[in-house]
């Protein structure tokens, strides 16, 4: 194979293969929203709002003993490389889907029945790993909404790329890559809470990926305790 | 969200008094920054006090409309997310985000702001398409003068991305880089979104959201070189002339210091 | 400039620079609808029907304290040059909500609470300001249909043509004109409730516009109630 | 309005009696007026008592479907508009506007009522597409037979617009001018909608709507030439075949006579 | 007429005129509807499953008097030779429709008051009759689910090939035929409940197509009647 | 339809035993059968336990993506029909019935079962598009597995329709003969859906609908020739890294058996 992403052990961008891309995180950066977060990760900038606990919409999707997390997960349309047209489509709601469901498992739903908490993630800029981005603003955007939590969820992405293991995979790495594998992480229980791949690995490269991920991840988490930490001071 | 009753706003307007002590003509604070998302080929984040807009510019090459064979094409579209604002739900668009589009599109579009004819690739066939996509990301009133200025900002900013027409078997194909930039857009006007609305009988400008809530009515003018190139009234409840022109008057002046902001 | 659009002081159809294309006004012209009218300005030809005031579907729109007033300005696909495609378009939905508003401030919404009135204005043929036959087809129909109103709504247009500004302006006057101007006009309190304008006008421009319009307006407003009138004496 | 409960309908036909005094195989007040929307290429508006349709005739050029390279292609539609009765309401068309729409463009297509060959502009690739667009503007009852007659007066009324073909670069341009009207469309066949409604298990024609409010079933034949040339039966509700057969034979003679007043 | 679908005074799969196809009727075929039927008809094979009488969602299309039966009619997308894309058309719209309405009559609607009756009917592959055999596959459907009815309600199509009367059309019949006429059967009452008719018929010709279409039903009705009883039989 | 309590699931999972007294890396009985629908190119009937899938393929001519002009193109799409269970709904394809689709197309795509070069006819102009379309008949629990293996199934089963490529004036037409099949698809691996839920606290595999009810989480894997081609998590509640390696290892091994079964 003839090594064009990998020149003398580095990456193209000049990262080590276990570097994370330069993150910013931000808490409270909107005024109407209950909650806000801020999270780029390189060139992906992603935004989340809450709105909620509040009552639900249409009423019959209210549940009797827990409150419904509501997802919506969708890259503006000035994103990406070629526009991405406006609207939901079918990858936005699988999206929406694993957020969802990789946020659930630290936010005490049973807490507030027959409400919803609306999330919305906005993705105002894409190179790779934008639902890991969405979920780390989303984290902090709970955070700021003052919904209990039981922890933060830290995402970030593993993937091959000739070969080789790396962290947090970028540009044409991912879009030239072998294999991509986002995570969500759930530090304080030690728990994967999202887990996609695309690619072929064996058994073995797989738990590799994913002790680099979780590695990953608690960078991001830091990043996402700092941003709330900066908040409460300035308060 | 703490929200102020309308009838104290009313009561306020009367009295001469704004709820944030500005004057009837005077603007909230104003933020232009752009080249903010480097994927587009032209952006620009807006603040009007609490309102915060952003604008990207993508480009594409498409077909003229048959009535216009070598003019480009504009397409300007709203988007209100969800997060702007706690009545905002997902759904296919609706009335106030297509209004406020439709009207921030006749702004550019009536001032020939964009001199659309630069934008024919082949006469008939080819053309560039600009797609003005504005994300509404936190509402705080007046979002039609917000999503104006991000809208000419990021024109203002936007650069063509290098394209390439290569022949073969005597077919053209159209390879556009859009990592590469080029020459910037010909924006040749600076159309100006300035909005009045109509509260206890009293007009006043810049409208918050709480001012919004108790309005009459409400009137955009589109302005550029000390002309009117589209106006839009919204909200019922309607004006006089003398109130109309008075409007026109103010909003000459706002737009030539607004104007100023875009350097 | 070539003048072709003015001919010897006069417009490509004979009238003069304030003249109406003629109009024809018509109450009551359909049996189920609450309330219907007719207006044709040339051969712009609108119908109005109402339904209502009665219960708001779905039942969530419904406001506490006044009946809301909907409005769905459509175009049969018969009526235009090119065959207008069915549904709602983003056009329809703006001039949708501009009618709405024209009309609501002769309206006593606050004594229908809970309650909704349902206005449909379709354009059978258009030839420019269809949403001024709209409107006035649709003050008709609310009258006809016995709900309170403070006064009738009279709308038309005014524009630029060749430099000249003009009343009413039709067919090549309003594709290849200069500036369009579609006002609504509230008589009784001298205030205009619908404005919309596209092209560009100078301030003064503005003024001597807005004059002519309101002239027109009240043409528009007598043949309304000469048309309200004639009904009645039927009866 | 008022209306009128079905269980009175369905006592007074048990006793030979309609709600408005017609006989069974009366027909309400038929009046057809053409040409009325000049921009349409054919236009009717049509009357059968209280129920008003208004129909119109587009015509566009576009490309045949694959199977059928030498036919024009005829494209019916019905929009109930919301002003037409109490129970419309906006939405995305639903089951009884794509029924009518659907048993009118089988009684033309399937009498052979317009010759698509005629339509052929080129063998494979242009041909006309006629749009029979169908308003409905007041519903009292038996749509099927106005609408179906509103269209084919409509298509009566039609005249091809003025088509230029221009050859550029070895490549055609089809131009319509809309303003020029030609030649009339061929039409060769008058078919004829009839509707019989099964009330109290008797056999009537033309049900108003009050009359609808109370029928066991319907059924719609388009009649052209002394031949049946569709069938639809609707609403719940069943037929014997000697009912049948007598809904044919009145049917028959009841086409000739509307046919009649097309001229 | 060249006679290419009738040869030697035979159709060209071998069948006589007034010969059906190949029939094949299941009840009680899925586990979780609550009833359920499968039909096949030469190559045209329909499922259809019921669940019902349930509650009615949304809630206000609740009729206070009577269950109401909802039919949802599609065609598999690998059912047709040209795959068929997903999702209702107005094809599919116009067939629910006439097939609920074929089936009503059997119905003690008024039995359950408040409440639905939800079919569906799959088309697994499209011969010809695709509605005949829905219809069919509903009667089981609705027997096993243990509605009360009157009777079953049998479905076939009839229809004129180069100017010959036959049952069952199928196959180049279908595209290459002159008339096409599906009826649905009543037999307890001698109504037909279905009718629907493309194609140049005389009066004469309808009676003589209207009674061998009652024929073929009657042969249906048995099938129909034969796998409910296998299905109680096996229980 | 008798429902099991959700918390019995859990207590009976806690000690060890399944509802259905399967051991916890147990299958429930498979059923496949292919070629069940004529009119498709392909096509098979899966059943695990009570839940039944129909896939079919069908195949037509299209254009190929812009990035990738020598590739065929495969979209995988599954309808959830009402008839299958009783909470399903009629209505725009919702979130479970997507990420179904996606998860078993990228099982086949990761994979690379099919060779999609080979269904490219001219480079960068005409391909053949795959469509598997997966009819869910039945569910009760698992719907992942049975539609992979649906998938699979009925791609192994598929034959190309005869193609016919005529040209006439220069212009190339493809005539498809749906009639007459010819060569087998070019399927070059096998991948095979393994499910895995957790309950309890547990792994078990194959979980049925009354498991599902009580999961905290799933693990799908896609297992091509003792490699995984592709994951997906679903259900809220999480995996520890060596739980995931477990069901890799299981995976493995339950993909072989099943793999077996295709022939």
């Amino acid at each position: 194979m003839e090594q064009k992403l990998i020149v003398d052990g580095k990456r193209i961008d000049g990262r080590t293969f276990d570097q994370l891309r330069p993150m910013e995180a931000r808490a409270g950066i909107l005024k109407n929203a209950d909650g806000s977060g801020y999270f780029r990760l390189g060139r992906t900038i992603a935004i989340a709002g809450i709105f909620g606990p509040r009552q639900v919409h249409p009423r019959h999707m209210e549940e009797a003993e827990a409150a419904i997390l509501k997802c919506r997960y969708n890259m503006a349309s000035f994103s990406t490389t070629e526009r991405n047209r406006p609207g939901p489509s079918r990858r936005s709601k699988e999206i929406s889907k694993v957020i969802r469901e990789a946020l659930m498992p630290v936010l005490f739903l049973e807490e507030f029945p027959k409400s919803a908490i609306d999330l919305h993630v906005e993705i105002l800029q894409a190179d790779a790993s934008t639902r890991c981005a969405g979920i780390n603003a989303a984290s902090i955007a709970l955070a700021d909404a003052g919904i209990p939590m039981r922890d933060l969820i830290a995402s970030c992405s593993v993937g091959v790329v000739e070969g080789q293991i790396m962290l947090d995979i970028a540009g044409k790495e991912d879009t030239e890559g072998d294999v991509d594998l986002p995570i969500a992480y759930y530090p304080k229980r030690d728990l994967i809470t999202l887990l996609q791949m695309d690619g072929m690995v064996t058994r073995e490269q797989l738990k590799q990926l994913l002790e680099l991920a979780k590695k990953g991840a608690m960078q991001v988490y830091e990043a996402q305790r700092q941003a709330l930490r900066s908040k409460y001071l300035e308060e | 969200m703490i929200s102020i009753d309308p009838e104290v706003i009313k009561e306020l307007t009367t009295k001469g008094i704004r709820v944030d002590h500005r004057a009837f003509d005077e603007y909230r604070k104003i933020k232009i920054e752009t080249g903010i998302i480097e994927k587009a080929e032209g952006s620009a984040r807006v603040e009007i006090g609490g309102t915060k807009v952003i604008a990207g510019v993508k480009m594409e090459i498409g077909e003229p409309f048959a009535d216009r064979p070598d003019d480009g094409v504009l397409i300007t579209n709203a988007e209100f997310l969800a997060l702007a604002y706690h009545e905002f739900e997902e759904g296919p668009p609706r009335e106030n985000s297509i209004e406020l589009a439709r009207v921030v599109d006749r702004g550019i579009r009536e001032s020939k702001a964009i001199d659309l004819k630069k934008l024919c690739i082949e006469n008939g066939k080819k053309v560039w398409m600009v797609f003005v996509d504005i994300d509404i990301l936190d509402h705080d009133g007046n979002l039609i003068d917000a999503a104006a200025l991000a809208a000419i900002a990021a024109l203002l900013n936007t650069k063509f991305p290098k394209l390439d027409i290569i022949e073969e078997d005597g077919e053209k194909r159209y390879v556009i880089d859009y990592e590469q930039k080029t020459d910037p857009l010909p924006v040749t006007q600076k159309p100006i979104g300035v909005t009045a609305a109509k509260i206890s009988g009293k007009i006043l400008f810049d409208p918050n959201i709480a001012e919004e809530s108790a309005v009459e009515g409400k009137i955009s003018m589109g302005i550029t070189d000390n002309m009117i190139a589209s106006i839009q009234k919204s909200e019922p409840g309607g004006f006089s002339i003398e109130e109309i022109d008075h409007i026109a008057e103010i909003a000459m002046k706002k737009a030539s210091e607004i104007r100023a902001m875009l350097g």
